[in-house]
C-alpha cells in the first residue's frame, strides 16, 4: 500500500516546489519573498480544502495507512508504565490483539487493542489486525482482570475484522465474539473504547461496548467494508468508494447517528502527522471522562452503559 | 450397549444423530439449500429430496415439519408454521406485531426491497416474537425468518428480539429464539451492527435473572446473528446439517483460496467442535424443548 | 483384559460343580441334596471369605474391570429423565467425560463423569476415560451452568487419570485441572462426588472437590496409579501389587484417613453383579445427603467445603 | 520498531524473549537441568554452561543470580538466596518454620528419605513462606525448593502454603509464589493430592477478596503444582527456559512412544500457547514484581 494518498499529490506537489524556490532564491540571492508568501498561504488553503472536507472513502484511505499509528503507539504516548500481559489461559496467545496494565495519570488501567504492523513481516505476525477466537479471549480474561482489581478498561479499536479462516471457525469465531460482547455489558468497571483506525464489523465491537465510545477524526467503523458491500450490492469490488459514501461509517457520521459519543480531533492530514498530538488528546480524553466515570455506583455505570445500546435504532 | 441406553424411553431420545450416523452426517458434502420449499412444492406434487434424491410427496413432506420421511432432510420451515407445530393450540400471543423497519441511513434501493420482502414473506419483518406455552409450560419466543431478506438482522430485528427479552425478564419466563438469519442487514449500516450489542447485554439481563435462555440454530444461521444471541445459550440446540458459522463459507473460500472440507460448519461439525449441545430433529424438538424447560421449572427444589 | 480375576477362579468352579451336580441329580433322579446344600454353603463361606477381604490389588482389579458399571450405567440407574449436553464452547466435545441434566427423585440435577467405553471401540472413542483439557472445560461449563440454575451437581469419578500427551499439554492439562479444583470449591450449589471406579490423580480430582465425597466399597483412589509408583519407587512396574499395598487407595483407607465421608455398599463380587443394587444405593445416598445439602445457606455449604478440605494433612 | 518501543525506560522491560530470541529459545534442545548448580560450584573455580557451553567462573554465575553471563541460562538457585536478592534487607519474616513432615503413611522407607532431604538442603521442608518487602511494598512469599525432594509437595508443603494464602488474606497482602516441584509426594498418597484442592480452595478465598496472586514458575514446575497453584495466577511470570508442564517429558514420551518435539514444555511454549504472561529474566524480577504491585496497590483509585 502507498503511503501519500492521491488526494494529497497537489499538496505534496505544491511543497516541493516552495522548497525549490527557496532553494533557489538561496543560491541565486534573489529575493523572492513575496512570491513564496504568496505560494505558502495557497498551501495552506489548499491544506485545509483538501482535508477538512475529506470525503468517506479518502478517510477510509486514511485509516487504513501503514503510516497510521498503532495501539502500541498510543500505549507508549498515554502511559508512564506498561506492561503486556500474555495468552487466553486456553489456546494460544493471539498477537493480533495486545492487551496489559499501565498507569495513564496516576490511573491503574487495562488497556487492550488490536494491533495492526509497521511492516509486512509484522503484519504478517499480527495477522493484520484481524484476531482469531483466542485473541478476543485474552482480551477477555484480561478485562475480567481488570474488573476484579477495579481498575478501568481502555480499549483501541483498529481491525479489519475478525479473521476469516477454518481454524477461526472451528474454535468458535461467533461464540468468542458474542460472549465478549455480552460479558463487555456486564463488567463492574469503567470502559472507554477507541476506534484509532479501521472499526470492522463484528472483529470490532468484540472491544466495542463501552461507557463511552468514540472515534478518532479519520477512523472508520463499519458492519462491512466497503469492498464488501460493494461486492454483495453490485457483485463489483471495485466500486468501494461508491460504498463508502452511501454507508455512513465516518466518525461524524457515527456521532450524528448517535452510535458514538465524541469525535477526537486529528491534524490535519492524519493522525501519522503528529502522533504526540493526538496521543495527548487521547489522554485528555480518557482522564476527562474516567474522572467522571469512576465516580459512579456500579449499577449506575450498567444501568447507563445498557441503555446507551439499548437506544440504538430505537427510532 | 450405548445406544441401547440412550433408546429407553425415560431419556430425551435427541440422540438420534450420535456416533456412525453422526459421522456419516458430516462427511456430506455442502449443498445449496432449498432456498424457498412451499414455493418448489407449489408446482406438483412431488419434489426430489435434496437429502437422499428421493422422489417425496409434498404432502408427506409438509406432515413431517418439512422433513423428509425418508432420509429426515430438514428442508426451511415457514415460522408461522414452525410456531404451530411447537406450541400449544392458540397459545401464542404475538408481540409488536405492526413494528416495521424504516430506513435510518436513506439507503439506496433498501426501502424497495423492504416492500417486497414483505409481499413474499407475507410478513412485516424478519423475526416474530411473542408468548406461548410448550405442553403448559410458558416461555418467550422468538421465530426468525430466512425468508425476509435472508432473515438479516437490522434495528426492528434487533429491537423485537430485545423486547421480548426484557419481557421475558418482567414476567419471569424462559427464552427460546429460533436462529435463521445470513447476518447483519447492510441496508442498516453501523446501526444493524449494534443491534448484536443490544440483544447481547439483554440476554445478559436475562441470565443475571437467573432465566433461562435456549438459541435453536436453524439453516443458516451466520455473521452477525452468530456472533450474537446464537451463541449466548445456556443450552444450545441445533437442527441437523443446518449452516452455522460467523463468516459465511464463500467469504472464507474467498479468504484462504481452498475450497472448504465436507461438512465444515454443519450442525454435527459444531457439536464435534463444542459449540452446540445436541441436535435435535423437528419432530422431536416439542419434547425435547418440554423436557429442558421442565427440568428448569424448579431451580434446585422438588417438583412435587 | 479378562473379566474373571484370578482368586474368584475356585469359586467360579466351584459354582460350575454346584450346577453339574444339580443337573446330574435332576437327569438321573438321585437325590444329592444333601451333598448340595453342603457345597452351597461352602460357596457362600468361600464368597464371604474371598470378597470381604479383598486385597487393595484386587481391589484394583474390580475398580478396572471392562465389566464394571459406568457413569452411563449409572445414571440410567439413578435418574427418572436425563439430556446429555455436550462441548466445552471453546474446542471441542470430550467424549471421555460426559455431563448433562436430569432429574434424581424430583430433583433437577447436574451430573458429570467420566466415561469409559464398554468395549475396545468404545474405549477408543472415549480415550478410556481419559479426559484432554476440553473435558474439564466442559465439566466446569455445566458446573457453572448448574450453579446459575441451583441445581445440585453430582460427579461420578472413573478415570485412570488425565491424558498425558502432546495435545493435552499445548491445551493446558494443568491449567484446566487447576481451574476445575478452584471453582469447584466456591460454586454455590451441593456438589456430591462418587468415586465408581477407578480415581486417578488429578484427573479424578478435577471433578472430586465437594460437599460431599464418597467410594464405592471396590474403587480406588489415588495419587498415581500402582504401576507407576513401583516403576518410580523400583523401576518396575511389574511390582504393581506390593505398590498397591502399600498406598491406602482402597475406600475403607480414605474413609480412615478422612478424606472420603462415606463407602457405598456393592454385592459380592462387585458392582458389576448387581447394578441396579448399586444404582439404588447410589440414588439413595444422593437424595439423602441432597435434603440436608439443600437447606443450608451459600455460606455455611461453602464453609463446610472449605474446611472439608482445610483439615487433610494437617495432622 | 516495536523492539524500539519496548526498550524505552518507561516500559517494564520484560520482554527480553519477544520475537527471534523467543524462536531461537523454543527451537533449543530439551537439556538435563542441572540438578544442583551449587555442589558443582565447589569444585573449581569455572564450569561449562549448559547452555552456550561456553566455560564460565562460579564467582560470576553467582553474582548473576545462578544465570550465565554471557547466554543468560538460568540455573536453580538455592530458595534463600532468591529471597535475599528479591526482597528488601531485612524484610522477610518466615512463617512456619519449623513445621516438618510426618509420615502419615507409615510409608516404607519415607522417614529416611525426608531425613536425607533435610541434611542435604539443610531445610526442614520443600517450601519457606513468610512475608516481606519488594521496594517498600509488602507481601507473602512462598518459594519452593527443588532441592528437597525435587519440591514435591507433601502435607507440610501444601500447609505451609494455605497457612501463608490465608495470613495474605487477614492482612490483605498479595501473594507471590515461586514453583519448583516435581509434582505430589507420592509417599504421602491421596493426602498428597488433596493439597492441590487445599492450596486451590485457599486462592479461590484470596481471589474473591480481590487480591493479587503471582505464581513464579522456575524449573521445574510439574504435577499437581502445575495442575493447582502453578495455573491459578492473576499474572503468571515465569523464568526462561523452564520445564513447566502437567505430566512430566519422560511420562508423555512412554505414552505416546515417540520423542517429544523440541522446547515442548518450555516457558517460552507455554507464553506462545496463553498460559504464561510475561517470561521474566531473574536479574530483572525484582523491578517486574515491583512495578506489577505497584499498579495493583490501588484499585481504580488515583495513586497520589
Ligand atoms: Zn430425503
Ligand atoms: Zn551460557
Amino acid at each position: 500500500m502507498n503511503s501519500i494518498l492521491d488526494f494529497e499529490k497537489p499538496i505534496l506537489e505544491l511543497e516541493a516546489k516552495i522548497v525549490d524556490l527557496e532553494n533557489f532564491s538561496k543560491e541565486n540571492e534573489i529575493n523572492l519573498s513575496n512570491e513564496i508568501d504568496i505560494l505558502k498561504n495557497k498551501l495552506i488553503q489548499m491544506k485545509k480544502d483538501a482535508y477538512s472536507n475529506l470525503k468517506p472513502w479518502q478517510r477510509v484511505k486514511i485509516a487504513r495507512m501503514p503510516k497510521r499509528p498503532t495501539t502500541l503507539d498510543y500505549i507508549q504516548k498515554i502511559t508512564s508504565s506498561f506492561m503486556e500481559l500474555h495468552g487466553d489461559r486456553l489456546y494460544k496467545d493471539d498477537s493480533a490483539i495486545i492487551g496489559g496494565i499501565g498507569m495513564i495519570d496516576h490511573i491503574p488501567v487495562t488497556i487492550i487493542g488490536h494491533q495492526k504492523g509497521k511492516d509486512t513481516n509484522e503484519n504478517i505476525q499480527r495477522n493484520f489486525g484481524m484476531a482469531h477466537p483466542e485473541g478476543y479471549r485474552k482480551a477477555l480474561r484480561l478485562m475480567k482482570q481488570a474488573e476484579k482489581f477495579k481498575r478501568p478498561i481502555i480499549t483501541l479499536i483498529d481491525t479489519p475484522g475478525a479473521y476469516c479462516g477454518i481454524e477461526a471457525e472451528e474454535r468458535g469465531q461467533g461464540e468468542a465474539i458474542a460472549t465478549n460482547i455480552l460479558k463487555m455489558s456486564q463488567l463492574k468497571t469503567p470502559i472507554i473504547c477507541i476506534v484509532i483506525g479501521e472499526g470492522g464489523s463484528g472483529g470490532a465491537l468484540a472491544l466495542g461496548v463501552g461507557d463511552r465510545v468514540c472515534m478518532l477524526e479519520n477512523s472508520i467503523y463499519s458492519v462491512i467494508s466497503p469492498e464488501g458491500l460493494s461486492s454483495i450490492l453490485w457483485k463489483d469490488s471495485s466500486l468501494a468508494q461508491k460504498a463508502a459514501d452511501m454507508m455512513k461509517l465516518t466518525a461524524k457520521d457515527l456521532l450524528d447517528l448517535k452510535v458514538i459519543d465524541h469525535v477526537i480531533e486529528e491534524p490535519l492530514g492524519g493522525a501519522h502527522k503528529d502522533v504526540e498530538f493526538v496521543g495527548k488528546k487521547i489522554k485528555d480524553y480518557i482522564v476527562d471522562e474516567l474522572n467522571g466515570l469512576m465516580k459512579l455506583d456500579h449499577e449506575v455505570l450498567l444501568n447507563q452503559r445498557y441503555d446507551k445500546f439499548r437506544k440504538i435504532g430505537n427510532e | 450397549m450405548l445406544q441401547d441406553l440412550f433408546r429407553k424411553k425415560k431419556y430425551a431420545t435427541v440422540h438420534l444423530y450420535e456416533n456412525k450416523e453422526t459421522k456419516k452426517m458430516i462427511s456430506m458434502p455442502i449443498k445449496k439449500p432449498v432456498e424457498n420449499i412451499q414455493e418448489e412444492l407449489e408446482d406438483e406434487a412431488f419434489i426430489k429430496c435434496t437429502g437422499c434424491l428421493e422422489k417425496i410427496s409434498k404432502e408427506d413432506v409438509k406432515n413431517n415439519l418439512y422433513t423428509c420421511p425418508i432420509c429426515g432432510e430438514h428442508f426451511r420451515i415457514n415460522p408461522r408454521d414452525r410456531i404451530k407445530a411447537l406450541l400449544d393450540e392458540n397459545s401464542f400471543i404475538e408481540y409488536d406485531k405492526d413494528m416495521t423497519s424504516f430506513d435510518p441511513l436513506k439507503f439506496e434501493g433498501y426501502e424497495k426491497k423492504v416492500k417486497s420482502a414483505k409481499e413474499k414473506s407475507n410478513e412485516l419483518e424478519g423475526v416474530i416474537t411473542g408468548e406461548g406455552k410448550i405442553n403448559g409450560l410458558p416461555l418467550v419466543l422468538c421465530v426468525m425468518n430466512s425468508n425476509f431478506m435472508m432473515g438479516s438482522m437490522g434495528c426492528v430485528v434487533g429491537e423485537k428480539i430485545t423486547r421480548a427479552i426484557e419481557k421475558a425478564i418482567e414476567k419471569r419466563l424462559p427464552v427460546l429464539i429460533f436462529c435463521a438469519s445470513g447476518g447483519a442487514r447492510m441496508q442498516e449500516g453501523i446501526l444493524s451492527l449494534m443491534q448484536m450489542a443490544k440483544t447481547s447485554a439483554a440476554l445478559g439481563r436475562l441470565g443475571e435473572e437467573g432465566l433461562l435462555y435456549i438459541p435453536v440454530l436453524t439453516d443458516p444461521t451466520t455473521g452477525g446473528v452468530t456472533a450474537s444471541f446464537a451463541m449466548l445459550g445456556d443450552i444450545i440446540l441445533a437442527e441437523p446439517k443446518a449452516l452455522i458459522g460467523f463468516a459465511g463459507p464463500r467469504v472464507i473460500e474467498q479468504t484462504i483460496r481452498q475450497t472448504l472440507p465436507e461438512g465444515f460448519q454443519r450442525s454435527e461439525f459444531l457439536k464435534e467442535k463444542g459449540f452446540v449441545d445436541e441436535i435435535v430433529h423437528r419432530k422431536d424438538m416439542k419434547r425435547v424443548l418440554h423436557e429442558i424447560l421442565l427440568i428448569h421449572k424448579v431451580g434446585g427444589e422438588r417438583d412435587e
